[in-house]
């Protein structure tokens, strides 16, 4: 697996005109590679997060996966998105072998390999629940469990843990690491949150504000990532103010006018 | 500060108990008004027959087995004609909903069709159709139709984007999209425009029946015009409010059932 | 709620001050010349204030005289006495004319008897005069409702269905005879001149009516003679004023007259004495009467006595005479 | 992966171009398959009359002034009709969305009432209210009220709880909730269902222009059904459509007007 | 200003049987205070503050504003939702302004304070815009200057910033201390965020999961707020560990099946 966006520049058509979102995008994930991208509200990290999952389409560049160019949506690559979109009428173990039924797997092996990821996700006695029966966190890692069911290439997530309360996202991000390391499957995560981009991920993209363009490639090397304590480790803080200074530019507005800017 | 009350609750449980009396009011108020206004003679029997002389006629049709015939003859054209309706209008309104496509090719030729009153059709089915059960059946379809689709089709806007987008990533094409998600995810919907349009193909009982009808619902109420029987019309009058009543209480039934997992 | 009364009347200039009568009429040939009496203002000549209220549909006609909203109706014999037979107070005080063939059974081609009726579909609206016929046809050769098949139909549509081969006879009135008739092949197998007296039209006035102002009654019937007057001494006017009102040519129009006998002052006194054949009225009415509670077109023979009021007609004709 | 498509994009814009070829070609495909097939003399004339044929009688109804007339008198009425049930059915809907207790005292009775045919009526509507225009009104009354009462009733359940709430923490009564809360959220949906059932006012027409018209559309079409003057029933059905469709944008122009903030 | 919480006891009526969702709780906010309650989710904060505005009612205890006893919402204890409920089809002005016409104030002087908090919250600009055209975190401003302006005695907020993006929610923070500041207004807060608790508020309440109990009162002595780096302080992060520890019990399960515990 090689995912490569070459140039991509994403327009799109607004009542005050044309709108440029993103501009000159240069980027790559390495097979069982984990890579975060982080930007401010706004900046165009779901546009670039739905162009490579084919559901929006470039502007101008491409975007290649394995060497083919993407021109829509396919099982290839796994989205997982902010809110919880799980198919409400079906239940759990139906929802994480959905994406196997439409590549029309035959009812047992599906059921089979759905059975193994929501093992993984530790959701196994809840398999014949609806999904309204799930608390968010529970949610979430069905919806993780599906897109890993259908084995995808990569795994795209725009903001999984955007919605959780802190006790349940601290678990999820312990727990994604896990199913990262178990399943050796390759993600690119889009985060608000600096903290989990760099506890999570290898690699971070810091996308400057609109139209967005990569402001700089980021390597991260913790040494132990499953101690508890490791935000404390001064290596983790010195990180998170590089991130962070990044993204504001040094100032911190108070009263700002976001404009239009909160939006996606 | 808002003061507490049971009665003016907003958007709030209101007790059982109350619940039930009030429904039982509501049927049980307007039947005391009638009894009361019916026997003080002000309104000859003619025009406005007692409960009791309702009820006369109602056994007396009931005895005759005339009763049976009818209820049997109009449940049969009306629901025929509704589940024709509902066979073309839910997968129709399904199309013209999903497709925009679709949608601009049918919504401008329906928008004007459906104004057009289903009785003005009368001698159009005579002539093409014969005097047999299939022009009543018809009558009640054309009457139903156009309403049921316009419905189901705005279900399909509520819809959440993500969901089809999710299918997409997982390897969904267009076909799956509409059958897999679309379909169940409406499906509720459906069943509750089916619900309300129920009643409009019931409203057509008397038209359809004057298609050379010799029993039925309506035919008895036309007949029983003709003669000025009034008992005889409050009696069918009931007898179709009583059915339809049976009717909505099955349909929501079947969503309980069916649709587990949508809110009431 | 009558809001007749409310509306002023046509012509301020007469002298015309008596409340307003509103009559109900539609359309057959026998009950056309109360158009012309409108429209040569014979009611005000005649001291009457009328409303005259044409109906598209017969049927809502006489539902309006039931309900109290009109006060007079044209109608025929047999809807009469279901009206009558309801609980309605009705009473007929002038014959205007019988029908004399306008009235048909017509068939398709290869039915030449009433024999070969049976088994067949025959569309006929039920209740209505052609019902009636259909059945004394049917008698006549021994046969009843059930041995054909019946398709009741509004009469419009009856020769609709007709016409599209959807039924193999039908039972109507002119004017829809013509439109039945252009079926190829089709014929008249036979029609109310065989039943002479069976279908009488008239007009019918509620009972309140005839206690509260017997005078406005004796006006319109007034009215209706002076009216045949005006048609005998002005033909060509008069028809032009009927067959537009009919929607039909004035040749059209006088195709229908030899099929209805308008009646003469001196045919309604004769029809109003009683007698042991049809062309009495009350004799007429018997016969209808049994014939409805047989068919179970209503629940009890009504009580005919106080049904017809000759004293109108007895008083226009004395009148004429002095 | 899912291919490229322009006609069977769902849930997506089409281009404008495509949108307007198709709306054209839902009104001229049907008129051209009726010119075709009326043409070929298959079908005599008098059971479908070619265009032509339909556009003398309309000229010829213009030209005498009747269709004027008819025209005139039908709005008039379908409009008084509708717009009496529309007066007592938003408040009365909205009343019963709001409050459960006023929900349970009249639905049980609507839910009987509104399955009677509104023709049954007739003959207790000439009884009571006699022959002129008020009968006619009352049967278009009668049968839009039921069916407008239920819809704005289901939108006043898309009312958040959080606006209520909001509002009462804000000191607002009751009273206030109802008239400057829940009746400014639904008024988009009470226009919708208004549009919705305009239709069903006019399906009403004939119906209720049985009851002693001398003019109207409806008894126009009644009249040439009597005689089988096909060409004016067409004329007239033709003619309804089209008045149909007017107000139907009439109605979507008032959305956009008065709810601006309303997504369409 | 007192606000006093006695004894406080919540259950719900589930389909499982009775729910204990709150137990023995006491607590009190002074006037001009900023307090703070953290919890884990599901614990039952959301439903103490929608016991302290009246929303839901008390099995047992009572709540005293000022001495008095709260019997349902006023506008004496304003109230901030998590989810930016503004009134779609009102201005920016008319969504402030309403609590005082509500109220009854007369149309001008309403004008006036609605602009003045409007100013307070940096959107004067956007007094004619509609909600929709705002960001998230504008709309959010526009809310507590809403229900600022109706002058409550106190501020209730129920994570008003959760879905706030990172930048965003900072800004907003530093924000309402600066109107805690210029108003002086007493504030009750809940949130998720610890760190946003200790950099906020005066004092912290702590509750233990579900039933939920005070479990520790927290005093914050933070030396200087308004500097940036507060965050790196030594005390501000032996405060977030002391409230972490009470909050995860020492344990920080990573395969925890959350049972029902995410709602509200
Ligand atoms: N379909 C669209 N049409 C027009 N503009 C759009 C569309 N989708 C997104 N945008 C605009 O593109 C910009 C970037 O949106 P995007 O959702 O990619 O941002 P984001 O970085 O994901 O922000 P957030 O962190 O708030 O999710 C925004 O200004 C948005 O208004
Ligand atoms: N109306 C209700 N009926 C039944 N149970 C309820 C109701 N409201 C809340 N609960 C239950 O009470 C518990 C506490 O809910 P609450 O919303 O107060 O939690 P919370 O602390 O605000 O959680 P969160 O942090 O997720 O918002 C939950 O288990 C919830 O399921
Ligand atoms: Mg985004
Ligand atoms: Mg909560």
């Amino acid at each position: 697996m090689h995912l490569e966006v070459n140039q991509l520049h994403k327009q799109f058509q607004t009542k005050r005109g044309l709108l440029t979102v993103l501009k000159n995008i240069n980027l790559y994930v390495e097979e069982g590679e984990f890579v975060c991208a982080v930007g401010a509200s706004g900046c165009g990290k779901s546009t670039l997060l739905r162009s490579i999952a084919g559901l929006d389409i470039p502007t101008a560049g491409n975007i290649l996966v394995d060497g083919v160019r993407v021109t829509g949506p396919g099982c290839d690559r796994g989205m997982v998105f902010q809110s919880y979109t799980l198919y409400p009428w079906m239940s759990v173990m139906e929802n994480v072998a959905f994406g196997l039924k439409l590549q029309g797997v035959p009812q047992a092996k599906r059921r089979q390999q759905a059975a193994y990821y929501l093992e993984v996700v530790g959701l196994s006695e809840f398999a014949k629940a609806l999904p309204q029966e799930l608390s968010g966190g529970m949610k979430q890692r069905v919806a993780i469990a599906r897109a890993l069911a259908s084995k995808p290439k990569i795994l795209l997530m725009d903001e999984p843990f955007g919605a959780l309360d802190v006790q349940t996202k601290e678990s999820m991000q312990q727990f994604l690491l896990e199913i990262w390391r178990t399943t050796n499957t390759t993600i690119l995560m889009i985060t608000h949150d600096v903290e989990e981009a760099i506890f999570l991920s290898q690699r971070i993209y810091v996308l400057s504000a609109r139209p967005g363009t990569i402001k700089q490639e980021l390597q991260i090397q913790l040494p132990n990532k499953s101690d508890p304590q490791i935000k404390r480790y001064h290596i983790f803080q010195k990180y998170k103010d590089q991130v962070m200074s990044l993204l504001t530019d040094g100032s911190m507005p108070v009263f700002c006018t976001e404009g239009e800017s909160h939006s996606g | 500060m808002l003061s507490q009350t049971v009665f003016w609750r907003i958007a709030e449980e209101i007790p059982k108990k109350l619940a039930w009396t009030l429904m039982f009011l509501s049927i049980a108020i307007p039947i005391l008004l009638w009894w009361v206004i019916s026997n003080t003679g002000l309104i000859p029997s003619l025009f406005l027959p007692t409960p009791g002389e309702v009820w006369g006629a109602f056994q007396r049709l009931l005895a005759s087995g005339d009763l049976q015939k009818d209820i049997a003859f109009s449940l049969f054209r009306v629901i025929a004609g509704f589940s024709l309706a509902a066979i073309v209008s839910i997968p129709l309104g399904t199309l013209m909903g999903t497709f925009p496509s679709i949608r601009a090719l049918l919504e401008p030729i329906i928008g004007i069709v459906r104004y057009m009153p289903a009785p003005a059709f009368i001698p159009l089915l005579i002539l093409y159709l014969g005097l047999g059960e299939i022009p009543k059946i018809m009558l009640i379809f054309i009457g139903t139709l156009f309403f049921n689709t316009l419905m189901v089709m705005d279900a399909v806007k509520f819809v959440p984007q993500h969901l089809l987008e999710t299918t997409y990533t997982l390897g969904g094409q267009r076909k799956q999209v509409l059958l897999q998600v679309i379909l169940p995810f409406i499906l509720p919907n459906i069943i509750d425009a089916c619900r309300v349009n129920m009643a409009a193909s019931w409203n057509l009982v008397i038209v359809s029946e004057l298609v050379a009808a010799t029993e039925g619902l309506g035919r008895r109420i036309s007949v029983a015009q003709r003669y000025l029987k009034t008992d005889e019309i409050f009696a069918g009058l009931i007898v179709i409010g009583l059915i339809g009543l049976g009717i909505d209480l099955l349909f929501r039934l079947l969503l309980r059932v069916s649709c587990k997992w949508a809110k009431d | 709620t009558p809001n007749q009364q409310t509306s002023t009347p046509q012509n301020p200039n007469t002298s015309v001050k008596t409340a307003l009568i509103s009559v109900g009429f539609s359309a057959w040939p026998g009950w056309f010349p109360w158009q012309v009496s409108q429209e040569e203002k014979l009611f005000e000549t005649n001291k009457v204030n009328v409303d005259l209220k044409w109906f598209d549909g017969y049927l809502d006609s006489i539902n309006a005289l039931r309900a109290g909203q009109l006060n007079a109706n044209t109608q025929t014999l047999n809807d009469t006495i279901s009206s009558v037979a309801a609980g309605s107070d009705q009473v007929i005080v002038l014959i205007n004319d019988n029908s004399t063939g306008n009235d048909k059974i017509i068939v398709r081609e290869g039915i030449n008897s009433i024999a070969d009726l049976k088994g067949k579909k025959v569309a006929v609206e039920e209740g209505t005069v052609d019902h009636f016929l259909l059945l004394l046809g049917l008698q006549k050769a021994g046969l009843t409702q059930a041995d054909i098949q019946f398709q009741p139909l509004e009469t419009g549509a009856a020769s609709a269905a007709f016409v599209a081969g959807q039924v193999d006879a039908v039972g109507v009135f002119a004017p829809f005879t013509t439109k039945a008739l252009s079926r190829s092949g089709s014929k008249e197998l036979f029609s109310s001149k065989d039943f002479p007296g069976a279908i009488p039209d008239h007009l019918v006035v509620t009972r309140k009516l005839i206690n509260e102002r017997p005078q406005d009654v004796q006006a319109l019937i007034n009215t209706w003679f002076a009216t045949l007057d005006f048609i005998k001494a002005s033909p060509d006017k008069a028809y032009e004023i009927m067959a537009k009102r009919a929607g039909v040519s004035v040749a059209e129009y006088k195709a229908y007259n030899s099929g209805t006998k308008i009646f003469s002052i001196e045919d309604n006194l004769q029809a109003f004495s009683p007698g042991k054949d049809m062309k009495s009225l009350s004799y007429a009415a018997e016969k209808i009467s049994k014939f409805l509670v047989e068919a179970g077109l209503t629940k009890q023979a009504p009580n005919l006595q106080k049904v017809f009021d000759d004293r109108f007609v007895k008083a226009y004709a004395a009148k004429q005479k002095s």
